[in-house]
């Protein structure tokens, strides 16, 4: 019943925030605290989760739920209101709730969101509910569902209150996301009609498709509709082109909940589905993902280089990072998708904290060009500190979050492809050069302009602190993430067994130098 | 009743028919398009007594109610369309009537 | 009765070219008229009594009283039919007409070299309304409710358009209207 | 109570410090700044000292300590903790980077008063102090390198630390970059260590690696080149050795404990640490000794064409760096981290010294407008003369003699030593005394070019450390003699628990008193020569320098090998090239193209749409005529 409120809540919080105007960041913080509330306690009370014994050899097998719900939706077609959540779809819930906190607080200051306040809170607040039900719809319908559902507040959020080609940029974001969705969709389909023929039994339930047994075929075509949506979402090197413009139009607030939640959906999206519905199909996309991840992170680097925005900076950084996820799903190790994992959650912190400064910025000095700043060291100290703790993030500097994440992406991936390991790890070396441009051409050298009582305000300083303390705690105590997540890391490790007895068809790209044998 | 071939028959609802195709085609005139609509219904339904008489039931017939019945509606809206579209545009001239001209070409 | 078949599909024929080409409006609407009654003919001719009569009262007689109504209405005299005439050009009529004809040709050839399968004709009696009705009222109900429904439909709509003079026929048009006097306004306000 | 389990407050206080400034430092006294920043590493080191004196009394089991705070994660059985080792080695390090932070920031707290940002300086350096502990007391190699990133944030702060000049954002960017490309080399190696032991457990490492690997093998040469790599970033060897100068540009006290005492030697620690796989690598091994034999003599050749007294003693740490690569290169592990010892005490006392000096003239970094200080700055004078005596190793009376001695003998009779290594090191020595006493010599003889305004004399926090320093660069060589003289080796048998001894070829002891004397030629030789050619007669080198040769290779030497326009051609312009040619994203004109495409398809098609209805119709009927030809004849 939990997972109902848990997306009630914010759903409820959205129409308040939009009929009572004047009060509705209010309503908004409330709503979205008590959300963050019962899924933190709820996160906190399951600490490790006893990883069921496994029987047999299906993915799904040990499979155990920490919540979970099931009421009827559309009988005929087979579709249930599924909702389930375990250590991972928990984690993720908290992670969405923290930053939709932040954002709401951090709105509070933004101009932007002055206008029609009540209706941006109402967005924020669908949005947040439309990712929480991304991350415990167990049902394939419904997770579609709430798919194009946290799609639709964004294209508001950009379109009304972005910067000044809004129209342009949430169009763009909408025609990508939308039309990827659609083959996503597709494939979903597909699978319900195979299962039901095969079996009799017409389901969407996630659980039920989970061991559909398809040919080598057929699963390539369907991983390869789900992986469009996700790789769009996420996005992977060739698809990324809406990132740039949507990442650098939106609010404040709703480019931290596009980069630091939506991407990760997608993330969550390949490890929840994708893998474990097509184990074989995905070991045979496994070669080309880890290189279109080595590509993302070393293009996203030399983009996020060349950008004089800061905004387009950090938005190519992020594309960069999420090279690092691609490679560490489908380099298919158990250190890799624990980083992964802990990526999803650091990455979002730390892009987060970076938007937000560029943010705070840019309702100080009116623009984002890189060009007409440097030396605000002198007149905001405590954000150019803030600053810096995220620009190491970014870097990948031990002792925060992304760090740990990177290590164990890279530490796995090494396991299996060493070359493209190497190239990947070079991308920390290139982060290193992007990532000082921020700090340096903003906060460093001379100062252009004076700026007064530039500094933090209380609430900004707020959530700055929220922010800095949770990357810092990723840093140090990464093990109550790891072990919450442990049994979906159990459930995809079954995939990377089974990948000794095939990977003689793919020997082609797997390009393991013999080096170490 | 009568003996002539079937196919002579139907050649004159499709002349009708035909007429009246010409006639929507060419006249630019609003009231004239409508007319010779009416003479296209018209000719269709000659197709449906044809049949009717042809294989001696009433369904034909019954079709032919439908498009009378259609074509009072039809008439009735067509021609306060006409009326309103007079008052605006001063003319009945449907050239000149282009509001679902694309944007880009008319800019 | 052959001959009045072929009679009266002569004088409809004739009648709705008239009707079609003529370049008056009211002559027009006779010439429609009297090819309406001729069809008429042809539907008693044909076994069809009741539609027969319908035809007469309600097209030549209903519907085409609204046109009357109509073109009197918007009646502008000589001026009209000399813009009817320069209207008829060669020009714009001999595409369509090309097209037709090459209808009207694929229409010969399937009635006469690929002749419909005729079904045997038996017996030479009407079919009486007695039929049409109990036809019209037992497997055709649902017909004769949406015919209905459509027929309100028509009258209200006719009325309702009919009815809104003045305003626009698009809320783009009347948003730009407005903001246009906003303007006006503020303009008449500065020089105030 | 076990003294050990308080080691965690060795690190503990540093990081209390660095989080009291950052934040709340910015509403307080400059005083408290002070008092906070230095008290945090006095306690610091006083608890070293204390557990150094229960170590060396009653040493734990096997003479090492570790002590695991939590468990950083743990994913099947890879679980790096954060957990510190003390073992001789560390304990060593440990005392060395507390006592001397100790005095710098003692010094500094006199020397930054003027500058803005003073709270901000002793942050860092605060933070500096906790990330070198944590490097040296981790007790996995992960945990080390969160110490070594750690210590490079820190630099890459302090030589950026006057950020308004956008050359000082150069330098620290450039020492940031070049050290992260060891870096990345560095963690590679950890993934594959990974693989090989799924565990980055140093000890377990060690224990293994021999049972692994033969010696010899691909993977652990493999390990050993990529941690290497690492070493030499961080330690400014060759290849990587380019940034060092440039990090000059930061506060003086940061030189003296980053870019001198303590941070550059990380890259030392971490080959002594991991000496097993080395020993397991003899050509990696050979190759360290290489590279630490070229550095030696690049940097020494370097100093001796600088002006600038801070670059003069940078290349000089890049140098002396390079004695210590050496040692460790020819298997003499406790050498190295003996000369380690001595060559914080007397670097540290070098730049400090040289900060006075440079505060007294106002920021003037070139030696060649100073001159005649020695009277003025009498404790100045006489602690860096201290310095350079250790530095250019005068025998018998300074430190620095007992440890760069041991070195070159180690490199000449140790099993893996040669006498070309040895020729080496002795060549580098020479040059050593020859550009030591060059800057002693001009920048304190001759007539006073500047006068003094502010005589930093007066401020006792800065002399303190002076004093203390050079008292301990004479008699901190006293705890390891020479084994011709005696067999008085405190130090070695202590890091002998750790470090194994250096092996002797047979009959070697026998020629170190010839190899000694030598060393004692030399070094008077070449300072006798320095006397001459900047003291007696100026003239001598002015005219060296302005024949045409002279004047090439002083360019050369200048310019540090010419390394910064050789990288600057192959890597730095080339890159910026690349991120330059294409800033708008290549892939973002694929879809544009789609647009373009969608927007032409559609004037296209916006054509059919004219808006004449009679037009609609015609084309009704097209469509109709169409159908039909279709149903009829096709």
């Amino acid at each position: 019943m939990i997972l109902v409120w848990l997306l009630l809540i914010p759903l409820i919080g959205g129409v308040m925030a939009w009929m009572f105007s004047g009060l509705s960041r209010w309503i908004a913080t409330l709503a979205v605290l008590i959300d963050l509330v019962l899924a933190l306690q709820l996160w906190l009370s399951h600490p490790s989760m006893p990883i069921q014994p496994v029987q047999g050899t299906a993915i799904g097998a040990g499979l155990a739920w920490i919540a979970e719900v099931q009421y009827r939706w559309i009988p005929l077609l087979g579709a249930s209101l599924h909702l389930a959540v375990d250590g991972f779809s928990l984690l993720m819930i908290v992670l969405t709730l923290f930053i939709g906190l932040l954002c709401v607080w951090m709105s509070w200051h933004d101009p932007v969101s002055r206008e029609k306040t009540g209706f941006y809170h109402f967005h924020l607040l669908w949005l947040i509910a439309g990712m929480v039900g991304v991350f415990m719809a167990m049902d394939l319908l419904l997770f579609y569902f709430f798919w194009e559902l946290m799609l639709i507040p964004m294209f508001f959020l950009i379109s009304i209150w972005g910067g000044a080609q809004r129209k342009k940029a949430s169009l763009k974001f909408f025609l990508f996301t939308q039309f990827s969705g659609l083959f996503m969709l597709i494939a979903i389909l597909a699978l319900y009609v195979l299962h039901g023929r095969q079996t009799g039994l017409y389901s969407f339930d996630y659980t039920e498709l989970l061991g559909t047994t398809l040919s080598r075929e057929v699963a390539g075509w369907l991983l390869a509709g789900f992986l469009l949506a996700f790789l769009v979402k996420l996005p992977a090197f060739p698809f990324h082109s809406w990132l740039p413009d949507t990442y650098t139009q939106s609010p404040t607030g709703g480019v931290a909940l596009l980069a630091g939640v939506m991407s990760k959906t997608a993330a969550y999206g390949m490890l929840r589905f994708a893998l474990p519905l097509f184990p074989e199909a995905a070991r045979m996309f496994a070669p080309a993902m880890v290189i279109l991840g080595v590509a993302g992170i070393l293009y996203g680097a030399k983009l996020a280089y060349a950008q004089s925005d800061l905004k387009r900076l950090i938005a190519f950084s992020s594309f960069s990072h999420m090279g690092f996820i691609l490679l560490g799903i489908f380099s298919m190790q158990e250190l890799a998708y624990q980083g992964v994992i802990i990526e999803m959650v650091a990455h979002a912190i730390s892009i987060t904290g970076l938007f937000f400064v560029a943010g705070m910025l840019q309702v100080r000095l009116q623009h984002t060009q890189l060009d007409a700043m440097g030396g605000f060291w002198e007149y905001m100290p405590r954000m150019g500190g803030v600053a810096m703790v995220f620009v190491m993030a970014s870097l990948g500097l031990p002792g925060l979050g992304n760090f740990v994440a990177e290590f164990l992406i890279l530490a796995g991936a090494f396991q299996v492809h060493v070359v493209w390991t190497v190239l990947a790890s070079l991308g920390l070396i290139a982060s290193m050069i992007y990532s000082l441009v921020i700090l340096q051409r903003v906060f460093h050298g001379k100062s252009k302009q004076t700026l007064t009582h530039a500094d933090l305000k209380p609430l900004e300083g707020l959530v700055m602190a929220c922010l800095v303390a949770a990357i810092v705690w990723i840093g140090f105590f990464p093990q109550r993430i790891v072990r919450s997540v442990q049994p979906v890391v159990q459930q995809l490790k079954q995939i990377a067994v089974k990948q000794n007895n095939s990977a003689a068809d793919y020997e082609w790209v797997w390009n393991d130098l013999t080096l170490f044998k | 009743m009568i003996s002539v071939p079937v196919s002579v028959q139907l050649l004159l609802p499709s002349v009708l028919f035909l007429i009246g195709l010409l006639g929507v085609l060419i006249r630019r005139n609003v009231i004239f398009m409508l007319m010779a609509m009416e003479i296209m219904l018209n000719a269709a339904g000659l197709v449906f007594i044809i049949g009717s008489s042809l294989w001696k039931q009433a369904d034909g017939q019954v079709m032919v109610i439908f498009i009378l019945a259609m074509a009072a509606a039809e008439v009735a809206v067509g021609l306060a369309l006409i009326l309103q579209v007079f008052q605006m545009h001063k003319t009945v001239d449907v050239d000149q009537l282009q509001e679902l001209k694309d944007e880009r070409e008319r800019g | 009765m052959n001959i009045i078949f072929y009679l009266s599909a002569v004088v409809a024929i004739y009648c709705t070219l008239r009707a079609v080409f003529h370049k008056h409006a009211v002559h027009a609407l006779l010439y429609l008229i009297v090819s309406l009654l001729a069809v008429a003919v042809v539907f008693f001719v044909l076994g069809a009594p009741f539609l027969a009569a319908l035809e007469v009262i309600i097209y030549a007689g209903a519907i085409m009283v609204l046109f009357v109504f109509v073109v009197m209405m918007l009646n502008r005299g000589e001026a009209a039919i000399q813009q009817e005439k320069a209207w008829l050009q060669f020009s714009t009529w001999a595409w369509p007409a090309v097209f037709v004809l090459l209808l009207f040709a694929e229409w010969l050839y399937l009635l006469f070299y690929q002749p419909p399968a005729v079904a045997p004709v038996g017996g030479n009696q009407s079919i009486m309304p007695q039929q049409v009705g109990e036809a019209l009222f037992t497997r055709y109900l649902l017909g004769v409710e949406m015919a209905a429904m459509l027929l309100m439909a028509g009258v209200i709509g006719a009325y309702h358009i009919g009815k809104q003079k003045q305003r626009n026929y698009h809320r783009y048009l009347e948003e730009e209207e407005n903001l246009r006097s906003t303007a006006s306004e503020k303009q008449t306000q500065q020089v105030i | 109570m076990d003294v050990f389990h308080l080691l965690w407050l060795v690190p503990a206080f540093p990081l209390a410090g660095f989080l009291i400034l950052a934040l709340f430092g910015l509403r307080l006294h400059s005083r408290a700044i002070a008092w906070i920043g230095t008290g945090s590493i006095g306690l610091s080191a006083i608890l070293t000292l204390w557990i150094g004196v229960h170590f060396l009394t009653q040493p734990p089991a096997n003479y090492q300590y570790s002590l695991t705070l939590w468990t950083w994660f743990d994913i099947n059985g890879f679980a790096p903790g954060i957990a510190l080792y003390l073992d001789p080695l560390s304990l060593v390090y440990i005392f060395v980077i507390t006592f001397v932070s100790f005095f710098i920031h003692l010094y500094s707290t006199a020397f930054m008063r003027s500058n803005e940002g003073y709270v901000r300086f002793f942050a860092y350096m605060n933070l500096f102090v906790f990330s070198m502990l944590v490097l040296v007391l981790a007790n996995n190699l992960l945990l080390l390198y969160l110490g070594w990133e750690g210590v490079g944030l820190c630099s890459f702060l302090l030589i950026g630390f006057w950020y308004r000049d956008e050359v000082n954002g150069y330098a620290a960017r450039k020492a940031f970059i070049v050290t992260r490309i060891g870096d990345t080399a560095f963690i590679i190696g950890l993934f594959l260590l990974v693989k090989q032991f799924h565990t980055l457990n140093i000890q377990d490492i060690l224990q293994q690696a021999p049972v692994v690997w033969s010696a010899g093998a691909t993977a652990v040469v493999w390990v050993t080149i990529l941690l290497l790599g690492g070493a030499v970033g961080k330690s400014a060897q060759l290849p990587l050795q380019t940034w060092l100068p440039d990090a000059m540009a930061g506060p003086t006290p940061v030189s003296a404990l980053i870019h001198a005492a303590t941070m550059v030697t990380a890259g030392v620690y971490l080959i002594a640490r991991t000496h097993v796989l080395y020993s397991l690598a003899p050509a990696v091994q050979l190759l360290v000794a290489i590279i630490g034999l070229l550095t030696l003599l690049i940097a020494g050749f370097s100093a001796l064409a600088q002006h600038d007294l801070k670059r003069i003693l940078a290349y000089s740490t890049i140098s002396q760096i390079g004695y210590m690569f050496l040692a460790l290169g020819v298997g003499a592990w406790t050498a190295a981290i003996f000369h380690f010892m001595i060559h914080a005490f007397f670097k540290a006392l070098l730049f400090l010294a040289a900060g006075a000096v440079i505060m007294a003239m106002e920021e003037e970094h070139d030696i060649f407008k100073m001159g005649g200080l020695r009277k003025k700055m009498p404790v100045t004078f006489w602690t860096f003369l201290v310095g350079s005596g250790a530095l250019a190793a005068i025998p018998l009376i300074t430190a620095g003699f007992y440890s760069k001695d041991l070195i070159l003998f180690d490199a000449f009779a140790s099993t893996q030593g040669s006498f070309w290594l040895w020729l080496g090191g002795f060549v580098g020595a020479f040059i050593t005394v020859l550009y030591t006493f060059r800057m002693v010599f001009v920048t304190f003889y001759g007539e006073q070019k500047k006068p003094i305004t502010h005589n930093p004399e007066e401020e006792k926090a800065m002399m303190i450390p002076l004093v203390v320093l050079a008292v301990l660069s004479v008699i901190g060589g006293w705890i390891e003699l020479p084994h011709a003289w005696a067999h008085f080796t405190p130090f070695s048998d202590f890091l002998t628990h750790v470090l194994p001894p250096t092996n002797l070829k047979p009959d070697m002891e026998s020629q170190e008193f010839m190899l000694q004397l030598l060393t004692a030629v030399i070094v008077f030789a070449g300072i006798y020569l320095s006397w001459l050619a900047y003291v007696k007669k100026p003239a001598l080198s002015a005219s060296w320098k302005n024949t045409s040769l002279g004047r090439a290779c002083h360019d050369f030497f200048y310019k540090g090998w010419m390394f910064d326009q050789l990288y600057d051609k192959l890597f730095v312009k080339p890159v910026v090239w690349i991120s330059r040619i294409d800033p708008h994203d290549f892939i973002d004109y694929i879809y544009e193209g789609f647009g373009r495409l969608n927007v032409l398809i559609h004037a296209g098609f916006s054509r059919t749409q004219s808006g004449y209805v009679r037009w609609y119709l015609l084309c009704i009927a097209i469509g109709i005529l169409f159908i039909f030809s279709l149903i009829l004849f096709v």
